[in-house]
């Protein structure tokens, strides 16, 4: 085998490819093959064992978890290299015509909760309409189209919405039983207003354009890519713009990873100056090509860390 | 049965009504005839509605997607700059090869739209496609001597730009609610007004594979990936699944070990495509080490998938064939794989082609069972063999409408157009074939 | 020597050995071919493949038995302590020692019993190759000249080729056979770790399917939420809806384009109906989705009904258009195939052509006709692309068709491909849920196997 | 031919004028004039493929359903052109009913054969009556008392002969004015014959027959009227005594006289 | 039956013994032991529907493959029992050829129909050989004349009369030893029907055949011996004489004198 073969996150996929496609235009190393099996489909096959019928690299919207580490080691790859690559900012929007929100996340929490305290008691999610939660919110029917539990957005969005608005209110903190606390902050209502739709989130942003009273949870990127058609509400008076999310200000960001199997270094061509390319300025900086395909910079500090240790190919430790 | 007999004048001999004849017969004719001309109705209703639907998907596709064969261009002037490109002076190909064509680029969009800032070169440098630095190499490489000299270059225009000069983009529109910005437009407008835009044929989405830029993107990497994985599918599935067929319809001894066989088949064709994906995984890649992402595997995988559909076909054809036939054979001393293959099979020939016709579109048009073996991928390069990487058609065209890139909506379309004649140009054959066999007894 | 170029040179042998065995049976007839018991070609079949076979069969082992023979080999030098500490290190040790042997990536420094072992691999597997391609050739041979001195004329070579023929036409029906099973298998151990930790009576009767809470090990995976009640019934009414678009319009172009329209017509609207099931379904997802959603959605409302923009409706509707060629074209082959005298005999007595095709020619094709409806049936049980993108992902229990349901496939698929641990209750629950639906349509076809099997009007 | 041999008197219920029928290329059917009378039994006879049962089949538009024929002439039906535009061919072939030369009984069971023609014209209000129908017709055709107990069984499991009388029984339980028989005793034995040469004897009091026979024998016992055919052409056709007596020409002559089916 | 009427000296080229056939539930044969005398013609006769199909099908086992069929009894072809499980029934069929009751061409041309048994059996070792054995077949079935300018037209664009005797020339172009003949003449002409009787005298020298007849002049004129069937069962046995001038069962008696086809 004398290409690269990665494997992970369909989030992380437009930017590896984009680093992959410059990478095998200018390396005169072949391109790598990369393969879109979603963040936990890609660690599985990466962690299943060395030898070139294993990946090398997977990429990950997210960081990968103990257990995962745990099979890898047992599967003979010991030494894994963690790339942090940059933030996803996932963002509440609507058709361009439609009204302007400003929320915050325990707002959102109570908009998409399957179970919301009314005068200190957990009932039934009993709002219909946005103003009824807060007068401030627009007179228009709940509607919100999101990822299906299946997808790590979803879960990104969980943590980092749900999870936190719902510790905002007192009768969810006098939840004793953490479990049950855990259910009921991310459980997401199943009455309709909260609509599963798939992972393909040009198709959430057309249905927005088709029906201007709903919102719709997804990535930045395809904000960015679709500014006409749609618009991001702000989230706690932050706006989803590239330099809020950046340095962390607009709260519904994670970050994006790529793990290196360092064992197929030095055996599988290219491995070292796919990284390089990878964390170059070129690429991964504010002003680097992926920039423009929407990947988020890390700040400029943490981005010489990153380039250090990832081309320095240093394991991880968990 | 009624009793009119005004159709008895010149025919005294007939002594008795017919039934067919009085005025309740005529009643009930004219009923049968509406209803016979009602269901004629529905029936060309059917078909008709049929094709008005892929009419309507059909045109849908050609309105966004025919925009995709073609291509925005920008000339722009290029001072060849025998500093940059060549500075020793000696034409050495290989140096010039090398050269800092990126600098080059600076240089044009600093020439043509006065960029200097770096925020500006970047952003000017987006009005080019990311392949804009080698399109200038191959140029350089191809005229060396005229290194030096200014020219005028065409150069391939950014998906942004493409979509822009295709009236995608509202330019009415305020300025952050726009992919590009007043300062890009105006370049654009200006390069418009010395008529340096023009749109050419889209070489590049015919030959090329596929690409992170949409205006880079091809579709042939993975038209071959289909030609391969379906050659594959096709070999394995049509012999396997007409003998299949055969045996069990002509041959088998009709009891339960058959019925079982026949239940199970009926039921493979109900099992999700995706666990076809996972068997494909488990025996073909985990068990004998067939590559991942290969044509191979792919076929292998779409082939069981597809078995189920073509012996179905297979045997509803061959149960149609009328015993006489069969016997009228045996009776001149045929053996019975004689009488199927000289005489049953050819008559069931319509049913089979028709199985491998819906059997092969379906495979063509799969995605899910891919997944699972290395299927959906980036793959730049067009694949080479069996063996080699690869994706299929119905694979890219998933991947494009999943990206966030406006232009890759039409070369979506395109790319559904192209997945379409392949079709076609693949059932062609079958189809002319069938309407051959095609005869009435 | 490799398997394929051993294969490549079997085949050329056949060939020759088919010649072979036409001439000496040709000779032998001395130019009056009926003192033969049969034709000469079979005289070179037969030869053929018994050169063929017995070699085939000796790649086939070759394949199967490369692996663990080598192994077996390899086992004596792994070390005690590898082995003592369980599969997975010895799995390690092996890929490594394979590794090392091809000059791929190693995992770490090899051990010298690391490279024992790749020295023997080594060895072993030139040995190996080269005894099996001996055989295997000296098997060809014999096999060559063995059916060679056989033939005299009349030496029954058709009635052996056709035995032989008939023996490998039930190896290909028994790889249906051999599918189900495997299929079986992949989803069988994942399901029963599944029902381990949800109890199947839950699983099989909950009318509550919510596995988003379950969604990482540190979550409550609340009991309850794997009722697959709701699936099955947002399956059957999608399915249902779809059937009901794509049967009546498939059967009636097909008894329109094969009794009524012109043998042009035909021609064109059979292939253009068939290209229907070629689109990517991703394209009618979006179809679905963007176009014939919004349509319903409004079509509710002016009834009244609150209809979501996600519905059953619009996905069984844009899925029936799909699969209308399933029912068209097959019916349409099988309708034809009706002899022209069933025809004549109902037109004859004053029937009109609706009720010559109702009456006569409908029941005599039923059989196909129903082949083609399951298999209608089959393609829209397995469709997910179309009900993800605009049915919804929501499994609702409910039968009204403007509200948002799921299905058993798309739930399989998106519990696959979506972002898992390896052993989440969720990834297993796909497993459990592919079974379910493996023995439930299971059923459904034994029962239409018998239904059609009654009504079933043999013509001659 | 020869028109003066009509009996005066006596209506023609079809007449077929300058009838040219061609099967593509090859022209079956030669400029053929013919009158079939009313309560008469008309035989056809003539050698193997000289085109009688193509003739038969012209007279109810059968030979429409055979791709690539075309036809020239006009048949009429007591005043109305049956090949023109406004005729329906339903009701044309509900009033002349067809028994085909190969039975061809439909894969439904003997029952279902015979009620299939009333059933679609109406001809029964009950299931009562429409059992009586079938019945008779049954008997009529001499094969009820053969099949009175397997009424509910396929028709395609009856033997040659039976079939064809399930197909003449199926034939005249439609009650249509002209019967177009084509060779209906060829699979019959002798019993069986007379039993349907008696059942025309008895529908020609009331309807118009015209029969395809191979044996002169049953033509001279049963007909009226003969009509001798010679590759494509009508030679002959007059009172069936004539024509078997006294045939005015010699192909008629050469051919009668070479009998001995 | 009456075993004594075997005249001496003849071998039986075929013998049925205690042959009891079912369809289903319902027995068709009963107990029937019949022999066919090598170079002989063996008539059988009886009403429609008595089993006469039924029973020639049985002697090339063509009775196995209709659903259902259950078959007791033995039938030998000279010395072998052709039930047994080591026979080969496409070489039985090939030496025990068939003429079904209904004529039944393949759809290809008349060339490849009878072309095929020569084909499949290797009787024909060129191309022109072939084209022989073709045109004999035809000419002695009395077909060639009418078909030779279309050899390559469809086989089932032929009339009735034309396609039986192109199953005829089919059968007899394979050769067989035994010719089973089921109502050949049924749809044939007086003319066509003396050639194939010709063509019966003439195989009869080398061959042995059994036809099944309606007409008790055919069976008188063309058959050594005959056998008459009444409901499944062989009521008399023998030769064709006695059977017709001096019957030994009422039955018989009863059915002949009924005669007048
Ligand atoms: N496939 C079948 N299934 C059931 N019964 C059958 C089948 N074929 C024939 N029979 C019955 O068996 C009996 C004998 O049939 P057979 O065809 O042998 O009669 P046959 O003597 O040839 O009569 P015919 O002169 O009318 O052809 C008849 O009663 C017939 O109805
Ligand atoms: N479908 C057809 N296509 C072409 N030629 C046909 C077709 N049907 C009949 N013929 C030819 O037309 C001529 C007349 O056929 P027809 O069936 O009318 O003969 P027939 O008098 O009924 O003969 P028979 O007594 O043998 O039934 C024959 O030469 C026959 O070959
Ligand atoms: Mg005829
Ligand atoms: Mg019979
Ligand atoms: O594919 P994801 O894991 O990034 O959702």
């Amino acid at each position: 085998r004398d290409q690269i073969r990665i494997v992970g996150s369909s989030t992380v996929y437009p930017f590896a490819t984009a680093v992959a496609e410059e990478f095998g235009k200018t390396s005169g190393f072949p391109t790598p093959v990369i393969e879109s099996t979603g963040s936990g489909g890609g660690l599985k096959l990466f962690c299943a064992g060395v030898g070139t019928q294993f990946p090398d690299i997977t990429n990950s919207s997210r960081r990968i978890k103990k257990s995962e580490v745990e099979e890898c080691a047992k599967n003979g790859a010991t030494e894994v290299t963690e790339v942090k690559i940059g933030f996803d900012g996932i963002v509440l929007a609507n058709n361009i015509n439609g009204p302007t929100m400003d929320i915050s996340r325990a707002e959102i929490w109570q908009a998409l909760a399957k179970q919301v305290p009314v005068d200190g008691k957990l009932v039934d999610n009993p709002y219909k309409n946005w103003n009824e939660i807060d007068p401030s919110l627009p007179n228009e029917a709940i509607e919100v189209l999101g990822p299906p539990p299946t997808s790590g957005t979803r879960d990104a969005f969980v943590e980092l919405v749900m999870e936190h608005g719902c510790e905002e209110f007192d009768a969810v903190k006098a939840i004793e039983d953490k479990k049950m606390r855990g259910a009921v902050c991310k459980s997401m209502r199943e009455d309709g207003a909260f609509i599963e739709a798939g992972e393909n989130d040009n198709l959430i942003v057309q249905k927005l354009v088709s029906t201007p009273t709903a919102f719709g949870i997804f990535g930045y990127s395809f904000l960015e890519e679709n500014g006409d058609k749609v618009k991001a509400a702000t989230v706690e008076g932050v706006a989803p713009e590239y330099d809020a999310i950046s340095s962390g200000e607009y709260p519904v960001s994670r970050s994006m990873y790529f793990y290196v199997k360092n064992a197929h270094v030095g055996t599988v061509p290219g491995i070292k100056e796919y990284v390089t390319e990878f964390t170059s300025e070129d690429a991964f900086s504010p002003v680097g090509y992926l920039a423009q395909r929407g990947l988020i910079a890390l700040p400029d500090a943490a981005r010489a860390e990153v380039a250090k240790t990832a081309q320095s190919l240093t394991p991880m430790k968990m | 049965m009624t009793d009119s007999t005004m159709d008895q004048t010149n025919a005294p001999a007939i002594r008795r009504e017919s039934p067919h004849a009085g005025a309740a017969a005529a009643a009930r004719l004219k009923a049968r005839r509406r209803s016979e001309r009602r269901f004629k109705a529905y029936g060309l209703g059917a078909v008709l509605l049929a094709i008005t639907m892929l009419v309507v998907l059909l045109s849908t596709l050609a309105g966004q997607g025919l925009g995709a064969f073609t291509q925005t261009q920008v000339a722009v002037e290029v001072n060849l700059d025998p500093a940059l490109l060549d500075p020793e002076g000696n034409r050495d190909l290989r140096v010039i090869g090398d050269a800092n064509y990126t600098g080059l680029m600076t240089n044009i969009v600093r020439d043509n739209f006065g960029a200097t800032q770096r925020r500006d070169i970047l952003k000017s440098l987006g009005v080019f496609s990311r392949d804009a630095r080698f399109e200038l190499r191959d140029f350089v490489l191809e005229n060396p001597e005229l290194i030096g000299t200014t020219q005028t270059i065409w150069l391939t225009a950014s998906g942004d730009i493409d979509m822009l000069d295709k009236g995608w983009i509202d330019r009415d529109l305020p300025e952050d609610q726009r992919r590009v910005d007043d300062r890009v437009l105006g370049w654009y407008d200006a390069l418009d007004a010395k008529d340096a835009v023009d749109r050419a044929f889209n070489v590049r989405f015919f030959t090329g594979a596929d690409s992170r830029s949409p205006e880079l993107a091809g579709i042939w990497g993975a038209t071959v990936g289909s030609a391969l994985t379906l050659f594959i599918c096709f070999i394995l599935s049509f012999p396997i699944g007409v003998t299949t067929a055969i045996y069990l319809e002509e041959f088998a001894p009709k009891n339960r070990w058959t019925d079982l066989i026949e239940v199970n088949i009926n039921n493979l064709a109900a099992v999700p495509s995706i666990v076809f994906g996972l068997l494909g995984l488990a025996v073909f890649i985990g068990f004998f080490g067939m590559p991942r992402s290969a044509p191979v595997v792919g076929g292998f995988t779409l082939a069981l998938m597809t078995l189920p559909t073509i012996i179905i076909a297979t045997r509803a054809a061959l149960k149609a064939v009328p015993p006489s036939i069969r016997q009228a054979a045996q009776g001149l001393g045929a053996s019975p794989v004689q009488v199927v293959f000289h005489h049953v099979l050819p008559l069931a020939m319509p049913g089979v082609l028709t199985g491998t016709i819906l059997g092969m579109a379906q495979a063509l048009g799969e995605t899910a069972p891919l997944l699972m073996i290395g299927m959906v991928a980036f793959i730049a390069d067009t694949p080479g063999g069996f063996s080699s990487p690869a994706t299929v058609l119905p694979v890219q065209i998933f991947l494009w409408a999943d990206s966030p890139e406006r232009a890759f909506v039409e070369k979506t379309a395109a790319a559904i157009l192209v997945l379409l004649s392949f079709l076609i140009l693949m059932n062609a054959i079958a189809i002319v074939l069938r309407r051959r066999f095609e005869r009435r007894w | 020597m490799t398997v394929s170029s051993f294969v490549l040179i079997v085949l050329i042998l056949s060939a020759i050995a088919f010649f072979l065995g036409r001439r000496r049976s040709m000779s032998l007839a001395g130019g009056k071919m009926s003192t033969l018991h049969s034709r000469p070609g079979y005289y070179g079949w037969y030869v053929a493949l018994w050169c063929g076979l017995p070699a085939i069969l000796m790649a086939l082992a070759w394949i199967v038995l490369r692996t663990p023979l080598i192994n077996g080999a390899v086992s004596d030098v792994i070390p005690p302590d590898v082995v003592a500490a369980g599969s997975g290190p010895v799995n390690l040790f092996m890929a490594d020692a394979y590794n090392l042997a091809t000059g791929n990536i190693v995992s770490r420094e090899p051990t010298p019993a690391v490279q024992e072992a790749a020295s023997i691999i080594l060895g072993l597997t030139r040995t190996v190759n080269l005894a099996f391609a001996g055989i295997g050739m000296a098997l060809a041979l014999a096999g060559l000249t063995f059916a060679y001195r056989r033939i005299t004329p009349d030496f029954r070579s058709r009635n052996r080729v056709e035995r032989i023929l008939r023996i490998l036409l039930i190896i290909a029906s028994t790889l249906s056979i051999f599918t189900t099973i495997g299929i079986v298998l992949s989803v069988l151990f994942e399901s029963i770790r599944f029902f381990q930790r949800i109890p199947i009576f839950d699983f099989l009767f909950g009318l509550h399917w919510s596995p988003q809470i379950a969604i990482r090990a540190d979550q409550v995976a609340a009991e309850g939420s794997f009722g697959i009640i709701p699936l099955f019934a947002g399956t059957l009414l999608i399915t249902f809806i779809a059937l009901l678009v794509a049967i009546p319009i498939g059967l009636l172009a097909a008894i329109y384009m094969s009794e009524y329209a012109g043998r042009r017509t035909r021609a064109v609207a059979k292939p253009l109906l068939e290209i229907l099931a070629g689109i990517p379904t991703v394209v009618y997802g979006f179809f679905a989705a963007l176009t014939v959603a919004p349509l319903v959605r409004g079509f509710g409302e002016s009834l009244g009904i609150d209809a979501a923009s996600e519905s059953a409706l619009a996905a069984g509707l844009v899925m029936g258009i799909m699969i209308i060629p399933f029912v068209s074209s097959l019916t349409d082959d099988v309708i034809n195939a009706v002899p022209q005298t069933m025809r004549d005999g109902s037109l004859g007595l004053g029937a009109t052509t609706s009720e010559t095709i109702k009456l006569v020619i409908l029941p005599a094709a039923l059989p196909g006709i129903a082949a083609a409806c399951l298999l209608a049936f089959s393609r829209a049980i397995g469709e997910t692309m179309i009900v993800v993108m605009a049915a919804g992902l929501a499994a609702n229990l409910t039968a009204n068709p403007f509200e948002a349901v799921t299905t058993v496939t798309v739930q399989i698929v998106t519990l696959l491909v979506g972002d898992q641990e390896f052993d989440s209750a969720k990834t297993l629950a796909a497993f459990a849920l592919g079974l379910v639906l493996f023995v439930m349509t299971l059923a459904l076809n034994v029962v239409a196997l018998h239904i059609v099997r009654k009504y079933r009007q043999a013509y001659d | 031919m020869n028109s003066s041999s009509i009996p005066s008197g006596a209506v023609p219920k079809m007449t077929a004028r300058k009838l040219n029928l061609f099967y593509g290329e090859k022209q079956a059917l030669f400029d053929v004039d013919l009158d079939i009378f009313a309560n008469s039994v008309t035989a056809l006879i003539g050698p193997s493929g000289c085109g009688k049962s193509t003739f038969l089949r012209c007279l109810n538009r059968m030979n429409d359903t055979i791709a690539g024929v075309r036809i020239d002439g006009k048949v009429k039906l007591e005043t109305t052109d049956i090949y023109d535009r406004s005729v329906d061919v339903v009701q044309l072939r509900a009033r002349v009913g067809m028994v085909f030369q190969k039975p061809n009984p439909f894969p439904k069971t003997i029952y279902e054969n015979v009620a299939y023609g009333p059933r679609i014209h109406g001809l029964a209000d009950s299931r009562a009556e429409l059992d009586d129908i079938v019945e008779r017709s049954l008997k009529r055709a001499g094969l009820f008392e053969e099949v009175k107990n397997r009424l509910q069984e396929g028709g395609t499991g009856l033997s040659g002969g039976q079939q064809q009388r399930l197909c003449i029984a199926r034939a005249i339980a439609v009650d249509p004015e002209v019967i177009l028989m084509d060779e209906p005793c060829s699979a019959l034995d002798p019993i069986a014959t007379a039993r349907i040469e008696e059942l025309i004897d008895e529908l020609r009091e009331n309807y118009t027959i015209a029969i395809v026979t191979h044996s002169m024998q049953q033509a001279a016992r049963v007909s009226q009227r003969t009509a001798f055919f010679h590759l494509g052409q009508l030679v002959e056709y007059g009172d069936t005594e004539q024509v078997f007596t006294n045939p005015r020409e010699t192909r008629t002559q050469d051919y009668i006289t070479g009998r001995f089916g």
